[in-house]
């Protein structure tokens, strides 16, 4: 990590502006493909993400199936053009762990019991990254999937915080990101405060990481209300 | 015949009929094409991009320049390189993995509309005092899949390449030929115009619905100049040697038109369903 | 393209002495393969290419299959040593490209119908590339699927025109082909005058273009003859 | 519901009612943790390696050293490379071919907590008077999968790095920087600690049967200070903000027991099936 | 039991009675070869080919020549490189895609017969005054499958390299070394012969139908003084010691006979069925 | 081969004091992994050797099924850090032609007509390599079958002798088998004398190779006993 790029300005803000646990702006529009069966659009910052969802639908190769749920299959990927150098299409190692991780978080809230035999893809695309992209490509396909209808125990939501110039901030930007000294994405259930993602690199202690934990939290509650104001839109422009 | 047969083949009488009566689904003559949209520089971390819609069809451009090597029997031009990736996001029809044939062929047609019309210019892309060229990548994203990729592809990869600037300057700096950025200069606009049979007819700019139940398809990429560039016959059916004037009739005077669409200063923009990008 | 390469001589006759609408010599012999359920092999000037035909055969595996029809197979390829510089084994994106339009060419004359839930499988292996390897294959292709009694609506016939130093000429060769302004390889069904395949990449005005396809659609006249007259020889044989 | 199914359901039952009285089907309780053997210096033709067995799992992690660049945002640092197979001999749950998303995962996070820490000094790992820097390749094999691979593979790694020697004299022969062989600088010593929720209760270093009815798993890496470097909550289920500090809890303190195990000079050993791998 | 089943239950009994009488399905005695037809140079853009007959099995094999590096152990030598591709075409066994274990294992056996009978002078494949050899790449190509390939790929390669021309004017153009085409030099001549075990018999030059009902199989590839170079059993099965020194014998004595038509000025020639390639 | 390392010492003896009819020292432990259902630990010589077996196992997909015997499926691969040069992980063509030998050898003693439809998985990881892992895996393998249960015809052992400077020798170390003349490794079936795999590269009279390979068979009775004992200790161990 670089200690030669100063993060924090004299004025206590940030190099964009933003308080220490301010958010970058935030823009979801649920329901914007045609083909999919669920879909949402969202931008976070500098990123633009697309989530698309198909099914439940039929599972193939039949040995596949689980005859007692449904498969959920997410697949995360960037395109070439949404970072600095060009990225070579196809998944590499870390589009493969956040793949993981996000289905993961979002099996969790789907009732698959009701649907076996089936498959629910979950497809999210950046194309264009600041920081941040697997929380802003959660929190759309979690407002794709109730776009798309299947049944969840509730929305999901995610946001990281992080550690910068020894100070916990909230929602690194590129930045911050590159010479910070942690980070700490999450997924909550808004409406039990559950947690059905986390990950963490770098370097906190113990109360830095409840005070990272707890300023991410809280503002998956703010982006709570913004999931569920696309899903309004979405639905009184039907 | 399973149920889901029974209805597909409903269907396909359906628009059968409603073509031999020249009508289409979506109220359109046969060969009129939907409604264009093109908003370029859309993505701030390509050095040029274009979404465009095409009636349901949309599709992301995108371009990024690098520092490469020429092709050994063309050591004083720059490199083109088109792929295009049909993520399943966009269509039941997509799946994941490495690039399927219908994915090569889509790159591999506009390619050569882009490439055979000399739309780039790609002397212009020589590094000078250098053996390095600068390596035009051209990235192409379906992201809703409603019939006709070839031509939606074709607009926006010539709208992306119009405002694409070349980052010389970060890209030569510490060498000894240190440039300043320029925009990619673009010689030609090449535009590409497809049909598919269903019945006798010929069907520009088709849906996805009309896809599924056609015969032949055929594009046509002409060039300001009213000249043919690129040609592709594709999917399984015969065409007429009329039906083939027909479609190079179609593809010179649809492409004036949508050439203007592509040079007006404000672009057309039916409404968006999403802000931004 | 090289303006330098002169491509006709001061007698108007082309560099290896044919005339502009003049086809390259070509040799095609039907049932050559012991192995095959049909095959043809083909030699058009220095193109050496053969085609094997497998099916109707079941597919595997079973969700793959069409409950309406058979699928039809295409795999062009070219031997590691058919060109200048040695190839890599394996699929590249012209040759993925060229297998796709040669079988839907061939698939629109297949009965499909009759045969659901199979596999016709064609493999073009070209030995020695000279220009041209494409419609030469297709040719070589619908022999060996009469060759192998699928029932065909008809046989289908292909060639190439083009344009060198302003003329439009018939059948590249590879010096032309690399030097020239315009190549429009075509495949159609000589009892219907219908075309089954299409490419065409350069310059091409409407009238040349015109020119250039019947000069193409006539040649193909020529050759279905050679086509019948190899199956003939080939049932007279048995 | 099948037969298999049926079995599967009365295992989960008695091993959830067994937890619910905070008690284990293998008589540990929910926050201990199982035996763990240490064998370091397994393999001679590694520059560093280490057998674990933690329970019934066995690890093994290997470190090549080899001369390569360094990344270009970092000259003056060596790189490390770690990599997770599942072999199909460790678990009938494991297939051959290559990476999946699992093995990924595992290499990933134990990377993250050897990265994050620090544990290798990097920029000794710079050739003097030269673009070239050491690599590290850190391989870890399970060859035996009773559960728990993350805690296994981070303890096999530190352990397998605190007893590697760079060959630099062979690697820089010929050079003009010619070296003499080092041990490879450890400057910090991550620990993680692995919980995974089985109804109300966490887990600690779950058995196989215990993993195959979990729901949400958290790894915890911390270092010598007792801070957090790396985290990584997995699988299908929901963790509550108690379980989290409950973990963070469970890798400090556990942790210092395990580095114990470490920096003893006499391995402790469980009774070793066979006896020299 | 399917009727496929029986009809291959049948085939094999009958197969099996006619050689313990020591007959076979084609008239052959059990240690008879087929008719070898040998045509080489039929590829003109290879630097050598040939095209091989054993029976109803039809082999191509083309030698391309390009300048490359030497393997680090051996920099005083050009490099040869084996493939073979099981195309398709060839045999409804054969499939689409990477190499398989079978064209692997063919590839590699023909491999080490030339290889350890040193058969071409790889010392003679240094360019001089620099630090490039030629590659020598062999590539194997079935195109009618009627059993045997391993001794169909090693008559058709040694001959193919017989008539191979090193383009080493055109290789070396430009540089410092400028040097003239040259023949591939070539020392000695394996020949493999192969044999499988039906029943208590071996049985030489199997056809497919007979390689689909044997057990074990063995390939002994013997030089011109008679001494062995390369061996290979495979497939299920078990052979005696006998059958391995019987194999020996048959591979010297019939190595000898091929070896003569090798070397031919004019090859024999069974009637071809198509006329050039 | 370079003619210039001396293999043979003053004494007769080899590099490593070895007779020229001398096995390196050989440990086989049977049932050393939990989760296989059978598993054989090997050490030869420096080479260090895992096998383990899964099934008769049910296989997928059903196609690939044979109705009448098992499948054999074996995988010999090596760790990345068992050689000297770190390899990189995934098979290569030397490992995919051993594994295939392997299978092919173990399958000629396996009952596989008792268990049509199931898949016999065979895994053999090389995490140590010197010389002769082809053969030390073999024999593991073989070992492995037997703890697993797998009804067999009978154990196969194997061993491999060849020949340096001009002299026929048992079981190649590593640097006799870089410098050697010959290699030939093989596995027999003790109870009856046949060969089940054989593989020879290098030049070898045909009396030399007689001599080999009958040092080779003898050396696999010997092994052939170790392997018995380690099964014996493993019963004994229940």
């Amino acid at each position: 990590m670089n200690k030669e790029v100063k993060l924090l300005r004299e004025d206590g803000l940030r190099l964009d502006g933003r308080r220490y646990d301010e958010l970058r702006p935030i823009k979801i529009e649920a329901g914007v493909l045609n083909r999919a069966d669920g879909s949402a659009y969202l931008e976070w910052g500098s990123n633009k993400v697309l989530a698309a969802i198909y099914g439940p639908r039929e599972l193939h190769p039949r040995h596949m199936q689980n005859s007692m749920k449904a498969i959920v299959r997410c697949k995360y990927s960037m395109a070439s053009f949404s970072v600095p150098d060009r990225k070579r299409p196809g998944p590499d190692r870390r589009s493969t762990e956040i793949s993981k991780v996000i289905g993961e978080a979002l099996e969790s809230v789907i009732f698959t019991e009701q649907f076996p035999r089936t498959v629910v893809d979950v497809f999210i695309e950046v194309f264009q990254a600041d920081a941040g992209t697997r929380v802003a490509g959660l929190t759309a396909a979690s407002v794709a999937l109730a776009d798309a209808g299947v049944p969840m125990k509730a929305l999901i939501t995610a946001c990281a915080a992080g550690k910068v110039e020894d100070t916990v901030v909230l929602d690194l930007g590129k930045l911050e990101d590159n010479a910070g000294q942690a980070d700490l994405p999450m997924a909550i259930i808004p409406t039990t405060g559950e947690i059905v993602l986390m990950q963490m690199d770098g370097h906190l202690t113990p109360a830095e990481f409840r005070k990272a934990r707890d300023m991410a939290v809280n503002a998956c509650y703010q982006i709570y209300e913004m999931q569920k104001d696309a899903l309004k839109r979405r639905y009184a422009a039907e | 015949m399973s149920e889901e047969n029974v209805i597909a083949e409903i269907k396909r009488d359906y628009i059968n009929n409603l073509i031999k009566r020249g009508k289409r689904i979506d109220g359109r003559k046969p060969d009129e094409i939907r409604d264009i949209s093109i908003t370029p520089n859309i993505i701030e971390t390509a050095e040029g991009s274009t979404r465009v819609k095409l009636g349901g069809t949309e599709l992301i451009a995108g371009i990024k320049i690098a520092l490469g090597e020429p092709y050994p029997d063309s050591k004083d031009k720059g490199v083109m390189i088109t792929t295009a990736e049909l993520i399943p996001l966009a269509s039941p029809d997509f799946e994941s993995g490495p690039p399927r044939p219908r994915a090569i062929e889509l790159a591999r047609v506009v390619d050569r509309g882009i490439r055979e019309s000399g739309a780039i210019d790609l002397k212009a892309l020589k590094v000078p005092g250098s053996d390095k060229v600068f390596v035009v990548f051209i990235d192409i994203y379906p992201v809703d899949m409603d019939g006709n990729l070839f031509d939606a592809a074709t607009i926006a990869v010539i709208s992306a390449l119009m405002n694409t600037r070349v980052p010389a300057a970060e890209l030569t700096a510490g060498s000894e030929t240190q440039m300043q950025d320029f925009q990619l200069p673009i010689k030609y606009y090449p535009i590409s115009i497809t049909g598919v049979k269903i019945g006798d007819t010929m069907v520009l700019d088709p849906t996805q619905e009309e896809e599924d139940i056609a015969g032949a398809r055929l594009t046509v990429t002409t060039d300001v100049d009213g000249n043919i560039r690129a040609m592709q016959k594709g999917r399984i059916g015969r065409l007429s040697v009329e039906d083939i004037d027909y479609m190079v009739e179609c593809s010179i005077e649809k492409g004036k038109e949508i050439r203007k669409l592509l040079m007006a200063e404000e672009k057309p923009s039916v409404p968006s369903q999403y802000p931004v990008l």
